[in-house]
């Protein structure tokens, strides 16, 4: 058997092998380069970044739930600027694509984001549209397919780079969400950001996060996402990036299968600081048992 | 920093009616051995299934040559998992991690330690005996622990003054009561603590006020435990800190101390 | 300390203890008899119910998944009659709350079911919206406040009893569906059902599901479920029954802090089948323990 | 049907380099003895963590007195946290379960199992020892299995006729053929088999043909194991059947066997 290919593309972005880590799980790669070959990684999705520094949530900022974990950390971040000077360089080193995750509370913050890091060097954009619009007080953009539409078409307006908007699971109807980032310009979606969700503890009658609620993460989300990402797929021609509780090479192959095509690992790097790479070696080695050649022979394939 | 895939060599259960119960796990982990200084810690996998999800933090309780020992109580689901394993297991560890002890060079030095914070201080502890430092361990515990466990940390650590809340070994009190006794007479050149939280909260206010430099080893709840996820930050003076990062030793004035 | 008072006011439905089994994961009461004893229970949903028998889907119908179960039943029950006269009266037996869960495929099968039901000796009635709506061409009834509205009032028209409507919790705004729901007649609303969702198995790359889709439900939701509630309790004074992921009294024991009034325990069952008694007993325990003499004193004493 | 707090009395691991691979687990399982029937079985909680979240069916290998055994295949994370228990263990089983099956009384009877299939039939074949009624027993494995585990099926069932896919023990073959040359010589009264889907439809097709009755054991995804929850379903000739209160027993001609 000759050479496998793991190379996909996702709307205009090209990657060796589908295999991304998530933003928020993977700091902005050096905390990890000590523990991995991040040359190996087809991207690495940074920490969302906004406009200016943003401190973040008060503690405590974690929880284990089962099979998962909330998070509160409120988009604590060092803010763009600080990024592309201390952060950016260093990532630039390697040989795997650079996406950055951004985020900001209006459409103008999402405008100039875009606009700052569009010859900066990186290979995309992912936008977390999960963040309250402080314009309309405080209503989630991610839930209102015009906001949606317009945060995409401001921030196409004013890149080059491609664009992936990252869709928030509590919503009604995924599909048209995802269509609306795609009418106004986007080059695929990426789903699910965590979910909206809390924990008590029962002793001292608290909330277990310091934000009273949080975003639940991790392979509990698995079934909705890999559900939500198949809607999609099944409606629409949307190139899709499948994300949520992605532990192992299976999962991975889960998404593709349905038919996303790439997926990110998020909460499972803490767990595993080397999951990542074995993911990409289990689907080379899954490709090999069952002699297909090609990555993109899987993506979509499932049998129905 | 390394993962490294570790094999347990012995596991100790220092369990019986009535006392505080701990569990004493030595690792062949000789890539972390090489690193670890006092007051780093680990970041342990507890289980192969995923509940328990994250891995679990624990301090290295000692290090020796290709050893490292981790000494622990069982508190909740990771710690009873981890609690059933035996010689000859592998397990998947991650460390050293974050910033020990800066070791002092004044002495003589005092190590408070409360519960399962004796862990990093028994490191420590030896460290200093390495170096020749002098100085006075105190540890105060619920109530008394095994007479096996006092063999282990005299043999590491020469004598130890021991005050449990019920008085059932040692001194009877608060291990702040003994701090205050012994500092009748003498006054320490540093301190280094581990415990819980108002054990420390009370001994930074005291040693604010009779100007004692003192160094912390902190616990919160903890995800990636390398800097990554943002989520263990703790309330400095002046600011948010990592302790995984930061920490987990602080010290003492660096921390917002009322919450 | 006296005796601890455990029961609790839903709506107008009275139970001796906050404690219920939900529908679909105890049968008719009468599978698990032998294991545990009825009486204890404040009460018990039965299966879902339809005014004809339906036969459900093809088999696999069940997967299991990281801390949770995925099933495709596909709403299989012996229909309204059979039930009245072949389980009901097993089920009367006991000294405890009997609720039936109903559901149809238009807003005159669930008023019909409603008036069937109505005179029967049962306690209350359990609306399940969560189906496709076959008269608008399969939009869920339960997506939409105006008819989660009207199948309400068209149940509360048609029975004297109690009405609690169970939502789906893959809606936008679950608040505005519990507020449609009450300002219709319902006496309170029951969330969640279990949540859209799926998986593959990767080496024969077909869904693990006869029906591809199917719920999600066990541990691995009740985060989102409990901010379901929180949402709910926090926004509105709308009666509660919390559902999802309860495992033990800690499990049940955040729902009632959070502010339900009481709670089902759905696929624990199958883990465990004593453990509605254990959640009951150790309720009991922690009040005991600390000291509170009315379980009405922890009901929605979160301490934010 | 009990619920009960079993103790583990012992566990034998049959593994060997080349071996298909078994375990046999025996429980102290008093209530759940005193009422099994060949062809029960019980579902077995494997964790107390939350994953795996179901239990686990297993059939009843044998049931002697107040113990029960399970023979099981390591298979997936399951069966994999059974196979480290140990003596003295307490775990919870619910059973018996479901319909077992029908003795026949004409004879000679066969018993023919694929695998993992051993499970029901060895129990079964205890019974029709007891019974007096005269039966022959064929095991079809992929590959040979430790020879210890066949002296303890000697010992609890007389001789037994072996095949293997590759020829490492037995003759080489698939047990359907090994049927088809025993039916050479002898017409059996009866067959009750347990395996794979594709063995046992085999098998079915043929016992059609030839006219012989036959009683099949089938396996399906579970979540009660006591009719409550609709989920075991599997196709009947006459509609759905719930595969742990109508089965796991069944007669081969109630299955629709194309799929
Ligand atoms: C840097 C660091 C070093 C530590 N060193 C030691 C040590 O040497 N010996 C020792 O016995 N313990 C140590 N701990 C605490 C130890 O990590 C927890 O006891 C352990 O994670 C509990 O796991 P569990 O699954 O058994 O408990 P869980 O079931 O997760 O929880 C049981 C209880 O423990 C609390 N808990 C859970 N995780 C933590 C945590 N990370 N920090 C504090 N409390 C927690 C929970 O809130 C709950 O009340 C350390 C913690 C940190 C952050
Ligand atoms: C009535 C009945 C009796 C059984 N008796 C025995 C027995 O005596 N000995 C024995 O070794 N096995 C028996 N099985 C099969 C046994 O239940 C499964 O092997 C076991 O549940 C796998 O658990 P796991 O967690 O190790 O595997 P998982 O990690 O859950 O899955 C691993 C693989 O096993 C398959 N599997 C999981 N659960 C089942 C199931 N319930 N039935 C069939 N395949 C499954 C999965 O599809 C997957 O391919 C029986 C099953 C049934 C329904
Ligand atoms: C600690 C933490 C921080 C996160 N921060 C971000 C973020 O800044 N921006 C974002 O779009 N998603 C963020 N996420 C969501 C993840 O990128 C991912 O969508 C989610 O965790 C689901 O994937 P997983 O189940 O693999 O973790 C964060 C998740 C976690 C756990
Ligand atoms: C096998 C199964 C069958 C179910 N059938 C029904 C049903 O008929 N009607 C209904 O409203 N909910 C049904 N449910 C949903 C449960 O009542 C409950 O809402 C859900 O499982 C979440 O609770 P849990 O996490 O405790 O299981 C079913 C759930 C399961 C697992
Ligand atoms: S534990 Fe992740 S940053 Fe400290
Ligand atoms: S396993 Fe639940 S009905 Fe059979």
């Amino acid at each position: 058997m000759g050479k496998i290919n793991l190379g996909v593309k996702v709307g205009r972005l090209e990657l060796k092998n589908p295999v991304l880590v998530a933003s928020g799980t993977f700091g902005y790669g050096e905390e990890y380069a000590p523990l991995i070959d991040l040359n190996q990684l087809g991207g690495i999705v940074v920490k969302g970044t906004s406009l200016k520094p943003k401190i973040g949530n008060p503690p405590p900022r974690l929880a284990e739930v089962s099979c998962g974990l909330l998070n509160a950390i409120g988009l604590e971040n060092i803010g763009v600027e600080q990024f592309i000077q201390e952060k950016l360089p260093f990532l630039k080193k390697f040989d795997t694509k650079i996406i950055v995750n951004i985020f900001g509370f209006s459409i103008d913050e999402y405008a100039a984001l875009a606009e700052i890091l569009d010859t900066t060097g990186i290979d995309a954009l992912e936008v977390n549209v999960s963040c309250p619009n402080i314009k309309t007080g405080g209503e989630v953009f991610a839930t209102d397919p015009k906001m949606v539409a317009q945060i995409t078409q401001a921030v196409c307006q004013r890149t080059h780079l491609p664009v992936f908007v990252k869709l928030s699971p509590q919503v009604t109807d995924i599909v048209a969400i995802a269509k609306a980032a795609m009418d106004a310009g986007a080059d695929g979606v990426s789903l699910i950001n965590s979910f909206p969700a809390m924990g008590v503890d029962v002793f001292t009658r608290k909330p277990k996060l310091g934000n009273i609620t949080g975003g639940l993460s991790g392979p509990c989300l698995k079934p909705i996402a890999l559900k939500m990402v198949w809607d999609i797929v099944r409606n629409s021609n949307i190139p899709v990036i499948g994300i949520g509780g992605i532990t192992n090479f299976e999962d991975a192959l889960e998404y593709l299968i349905v038919g996303a095509k790439a997926i990110q690992i998020g909460s499972a790097n803490f767990l595993n600081p080397q999951v990542s790479i074995e993911v990409i070696k289990g689907i080379k080695a899954y490709l090999e048992r069952h002699e297909i050649k090609d990555i993109n022979m899987i993506i979509g394939s499932l049998k129905t | 920093m390394i993962l490294e895939t570790a094999k347990v060599l012995e596991q100790r259960h220092f369990i019986e009616e009535g006392t505080e119960n701990f569990h004493l796990l030595t690792l062949f982990a000789p890539n972390i051995a090489r690193e670890a200084k006092p007051g780093q810690f680990v970041m342990v996998k507890v289980d192969y299934t995923l509940d328990p999800f994250l891995r679990r933090p624990f301090s290295i309780f000692f290090c020796e040559g290709e050893k490292i020992a981790l000494l622990y109580k069982m508190v909740g689901k990771g710690t009873n998992l981890m609690s059933n394993w035996r010689g000859g297991e592998e397990v998947s560890v991650l460390g050293p991690l974050g910033r020990g002890f800066q070791i002092l060079p004044e002495f003589p030095q005092w190590l408070v330690a409360g519960g399962a914070g004796i862990a990093p201080l028994c490191f420590l502890g030896s460290e200093l005996i390495k170096k020749g430092v002098s100085f006075k361990i105190i540890w105060g515990l619920r109530y008394k622990v095994r007479e096996d466990l006092i063999d282990l940390l005299h043999e590491k650590l020469g004598s130890l003054i021991i005050y449990t809340e019920d008085g059932s070994m040692g001194y009877q009190g608060l291990v702040t009561s003994g701090v205050e006794a012994l500092y009748e007479k003498q006054k320490p050149a540093g301190i280094y603590a581990c415990g819980p939280w108002p054990m420390l909260k009370a001994l930074a206010f005291w040693t604010e006020k009779e100007n004692i430099p003192m160094q912390v080893s902190l616990e919160t709840q903890m995800a990636c435990g390398i800097g990554a996820c943002l989520g263990c930050i703790i309330e400095g003076k002046d600011g948010y800190k990592k302790l995984c990062q930061q920490g987990p030793v602080f010290k003492a004035e660096e921390i917002k101390w009322e919450r």
